[in-house]
């Protein structure tokens, strides 16, 4: 730093408390934030070639695993994108047992969201609230799919398990617990004063600029932005399934949180809603009931545990392209699939929420305080691993 | 009588209770630094909450490398982050461990294969593997426990 | 599907361009001269935003097909939507106009194409190593099919 | 054995033992040890865990601290090469010292204080001014850009709190028509002051909070925006010693609060302790309440923290001297 220079670059991170898995470049002049680059690819892994190196089953493991709080969604998007080439769909009980798993994702994801968004702004209650409610939802999970969080629960022609027995009276003491609880996080944390006078009026992201940089999920929607793929498009059991989408207008940190919050209740009523309607009949498509030899089939039909002879490894997919968008945690994600008749995918492009709303690092943190970098940076809900793939 | 001689020459000359003493703080207090390399650190943001808690053992994920004794690496390694990792390690004060979580920090897991990786043990003297895809909290605790008894018994000390 | 979309079919389809429709989903194949001027067609209609960009490599062919995946949040009647338009370019010397003073959402997607598929984007003022380091990864375009990953198989 | 005699007379001088035990630098170490335990134990009981355990089970984790200094003792120190060695290396040890240092004017009891002087209330706040400027020093030495943003931090809010910190001192000295510590304590008998100006206590408890930054206020070393502010460069020993430095001074300004709000020893009822037990004890009280609030609040930005010290906090203490002059003009 020489003294004929006003600013002065910050590299913050990767290793910062506050960052993640990436790097911002800050040009600070005193305490005011001038310019904000951000420096991705931290955690760039290259699914998308290693996916062409892999059978279509295989890829289903590793895509989740790039964003693990919200591996569902990654599993189901993926999934749609294979079904639409395989030409099926999932009977309605898996249907319904997908949006189950989603909701329950989604209300775990939000939460990990809120809860570095705490920490972030300095609320180390916050923070362990929002894990410790994160983890009613992650026992859930794991007692719906047999994993905490890496599910691999949804599979071509739909999904690996039958509810347990007794898993709708678990759910419903669970969410009791959870909704109490979430009234303690809003008393502590939501309504705080200080967590108003922090995240209020900061890094406002209007309308007009929310379309035109093409951002995703809430925060899309806490712009004002009425766009949900579940309602838009909808997949698995959303046609037939009655909720509401969170929509602020302000467009600031604090309507950030909000919309979460809100989307969280509203996952509660869909998770209740899917225990209440969830048809009988088969957990897995037709065509692949089929193809199982008669012990197997019986087995699953007893137990709901769905188990692959080893023909389902080498499954060919027919030529084509196949592409499969759901609403993440995070926002609208899409797979693109394109096959090319071979046991392997050609080629897999994964447009992630994360990366999509990359672009607001260097449009929003600009002309504000040093302090409020984590406040805006953790308000996006922006999982790194997820951006670099 | 020789049993006090022995006592005493422990004592003074091999320094045993002042080793367990210094075993014993540093082995109860390992913070960690905030460095979250991959995906595995959603496993261990989850450690530190109400329902793992590992502020049990004494450890205490903090901010600066300066201050801190231990990295613990969550997963996959890339090249880009591999050399902050380098970085950060040596800016680290002595005695100071390494926890490798995951089984992409071992050797790919199911990013075996990627161009953009590279292995834990080639950056860092790994201490402990943690294995899993992502590993269980419980399990991060249990090697922090392990790491613990090792440097009780004089690991990084001399 | 509503009108504005017809209109939208119909506006494409009378310039003779080669569109196709599926389930929400309308396919424009372009060549590269027509290309901007479908897109600010597109753009005039009322898509405002890009969700994702696929370059595909065909080696044996010897084209890299582009696709992009177009969307509006600003016209009700167009949420569901899905438009790709695609394009074939020349495996090469790959080069097409940016989009990005049109959409800016399309930046970064159009920084990890060129630095992955080593396609260059015409008046892109910011293209620089975006997931890659730069130290070990100039001039060399992983999602390229002749760049191959060593597969030492596990049990090899 | 004139020589002993003489070294017994110094070891058991009054001002000495208060300068060593109580309030000084044992009492000190002790109840900082205590706290930093208790602070971790609280926030983790709000947080629904355990906090600290394993490093001595059967005593609950106490002697954490211990195991974190010790450790910080023994650990490699590293000095930067693009540090101003001097300065660097000075700057913890004067930071430790100059925070325990007002504890020479301030009473634990009606004998135990190092220095009687009649004017304990000036003195204590100069001495008190002292230390920020040694926390700026210390971010401008470390040479590093998070360590001078935090000392600029420091350097803005000590603007802010230092000037009703010094009025609700004042509000006091006018109701007590007097500078003297003990002088202070022993008009509380029946009416504590905080019972007399509420107010003055508050904007003293908050400046408190402000300048040993502590949560809503914890600006300088603000965590998740500049690492550990002016001490990010700090490590081992001199990181364990201005980690110490900062709950000295909140030891040093509890102890303050208490003998000019909550009456020191005074108790409303007769018990049979001695007198600086219940002052340590009242001092505890206090920085137990300071720790809390880490647990329910986030921090505030700097601006903000600055417009609530001069629009809110400066106000308020301006009306606490008033209610001292009105106090006083009634005739209490």
């Amino acid at each position: 730093m020489s003294s004929k220079e006003k600013t002065i670059t910050i590299f913050y991170g990767p290793q910062h408390p506050a960052s993640g898995h990436m790097r911002i470049i800050l040009e600070v002049d005193g305490d005011v934030v001038i310019k904000a680059d951000p420096d991705i690819g931290y955690v760039h892994r290259g699914i998308e070639k290693l996916a062409e190196h892999k059978t279509y089953f295989q890829v289903i493991p590793m895509v989740e695993r790039q964003c693990l709080p919200d591996a569902a969604h990654h599993n189901l998007a993926y999934v749609l994108a294979l079904e639409e080439l395989l030409g099926i769909e999932a009977p309605e009980r898996a249907q319904y047992l997908r949006t189950l798993l989603a909701e329950i994702n989604r209300i775990a994801s939000h939460l990990y969201g809120m809860g570095l968004h705490g920490v972030s702004i300095g609320s180390s209650t916050a923070y362990m609230w929002c894990f410790g409610l994160r983890e009613y939802m992650l026992i859930l999970a794991e007692k719906l799919t047999g994993a905490r969080i890496t599910y691999s629960y949804i599979i071509p022609g739909g999904v690996r398990r039958d509810i347990p027995q007794g898993f709708s009276q678990d759910v419903e003491r669970y969410l009791r617990l959870f909704e109490r609880k979430m009234r303690d996080l809003d008393k502590l944390f939501i309504s705080n004063p200080v967590t108003k006078a922090r995240l209020e009026g900061v890094g406002v992201l209007p309308k007009e600029e929310a379309i035109k940089l093409g951002v995703v999920g809430p925060v899309l929607r806490a712009s004002g932005v009425e766009y949900d793929v579940r309602r838009v498009r909808p997949y698995a059991a959303y046609p037939w399934i009655d909720f509401e989408i969170a929509v602020k207008k302000e467009g600031d940190s604090y309507a950030r949180l909000l919309v979460r919050v809100k989307e969280i209740e509203e996952s509660i009523k869909i998770i209740r809603q899917v225990l209440k309607d969830l048809p009988d009949g088969s957990i897995l498509h037709e065509r692949y009931m089929k193809l199982l030899p008669p012990r197997l089939k019986e087995y699953v039909t007893n137990t709901g545990l769905v188990k692959f002879p080893g023909v389902f490894a080498t499954m060919k997919v027919p030529k084509g392209e196949g592409i499969g968008s759901v609403e993440a945690g995070r926002g609208e994600l899409i797979y693109h699939l394109i096959s090319n008749g071979e046991s392997k995918p050609y080629r897999l492009k994964i447009s992630t929420p994360s990366f999509r709303n990359l672009i607001l690092f260097s449009h929003l943190i600009k002309d504000v305080k040093v302090a409020d970098v984590p406040a805006i940076y953790l308000s996006l809900d922006y999982f790194p691993p997820e951006a670099d793939r | 009588m020789m049993k006090y001689i022995r006592r005493i020459f422990r004592a003074l000359v091999l320094k045993t209770p002042i080793k367990r003493l210094l075993g014993w703080s540093v082995a109860y207090s390992i913070w960690p630094v905030h460095m979250v390399t991959s995906c595995c650190g959603v496993e261990f943001a989850a450690m530190a909450d109400p329902l793992f808690d590992s502020e049990r053992t004494g450890l205490l994920p903090f901010t600066s490398p300066r201050q801190t004794d231990a990295i613990i690496l969550e997963g996959s390694l890339s090249r880009k982050m591999a050399r902050a990792v380098r970085l950060v390690y040596e800016q680290m004060q002595e005695p100071k461990y390494v926890i490798s979580m995951g089984a992409c920090s071992m050797d790919g897991g199911v990013f075996y294969n990627s161009y953009n990786l590279i292995r834990a043990r080639e950056v860092l003297p790994v201490d402990f593997y943690v294995p899993g895809c992502p590993p269980r909290p419980e399990g991060v605790i249990r090697s922090i426990v392990l790491l613990q008894k090792k440097i009780k018994e004089g690991k990084g000390l001399e | 599907m509503s009108e504005l979309i017809d209109k939208l079919v119909n506006e494409l389809r009378s310039k003779n361009y080669n569109v196709s429709r599926e389930k929400g989903r309308i396919k424009v194949k372009v060549a590269l001269e027509n290309f901007v001027e479908v897109v600010k067609k597109l753009k005039n209609m009322g898509i405002d935003h890009v969700k994702s960009l696929t370059a595909i490599d065909y080696p044996s062919e010897g084209r890299i097909k582009v696709n992009y995946i177009l969307g509006s949040y600003s016209t009700k009647e167009l949420y569901e939507t899905i438009i790709i338009v695609s394009l074939d370019l020349s495996r090469d010397s790959p080069s097409l106009p940016s989009l990005a003073k049109m959409f800016p959402s399309i930046i970064y997607q159009e920084r990890e194409c060129y630095e992955m598929l080593g396609i260059e984007f015409k008046g892109h003022d910011d293209l620089r190593h975006l997931l890659l380091s730069s130290e070990d990864f100039t001039d060399v375009h992983p999602l390229r099919k002749e760049f191959k990953i060593e597969e030492e198989g596990i049990m090899a | 054995m004139n020589i002993l005699s003489q070294i017994l007379e110094i070891i058991l001088n009054r001002s000495v033992i208060a300068a060593v035990i109580v309030p000084g630098v044992l009492t000190a170490l002790v109840l900082v040890i205590l706290i930093i335990w208790v602070e971790r134990k609280i926030a983790a009981r709000v947080q629904m865990r355990i906090g600290p355990l394993y490093v001595t089970r059967r005593l609950g984790g106490i002697l954490q601290l211990v195991a974190d200094a010790i450790r910080f003792l023994v650990s490699e120190p590293i000095v930067p090469a693009t540090t101003d060695k001097l300065f660097y290396v000075m700057m913890p040890i004067l930071l430790l010292l100059l925070s325990l240092l007002p504890v020479a004017v301030v009473p634990a009891s009606q004998s135990l204080i190092v220095i009687k002087t009649e004017y304990g209330l000036l003195a204590f706040i100069a001495l008190a001014a002292i230390t920020p400027m040694v926390i700026m020093l210390a971010g401008w030495a470390s040479n590093n850009k998070f360590s001078y943003i935090g000392g600029l931090r420091e350097g803005f809010m000590l603007l802010s709190y230092e000037v009703y910190l010094f009025m609700s001192l004042l509000a006091i000295a006018i109701l007590y028509g007097t500078l003297d510590f003990i002088r202070i304590i022993n008009s509380q008998e029946g009416f504590w002051g905080i019972l007399l100006n509420p107010i003055a206590a508050l904007s003293f408890f908050i400046a408190m909070l402000t300048s040993t930054s502590r949560f809503p206020f914890e600006i300088p070393d603000a965590e998740s925006e500049i690492v550990m502010g002016p001490f990010t460069e700090y490590n081992s020993i001199m990181y364990g010693l201005v980690m110490g430095a900062n709950y000295f001074r909140l030891y040093v300004l509890s102890l303050v609060f208490t003998d000019v709000f909550l009456g020191g020893w005074l108790l409303p009822f007769k018990i049979p302790i001695p007198n600086f037990v219940i002052t340590i004890a009242k001092t505890f009280i206090v920085m137990i309440v300071a720790v809390f609030l880490r647990a329910v609040y986030p921090r505030y930005r700097i601006d903000q923290a600055l417009v609530i010290g001069w629009e809110k906090l400066f106000p308020l203490a301006s009306l606490s001297v008033l209610i001292s002059v009105l106090l006083k003009g009634v005739g209490i």
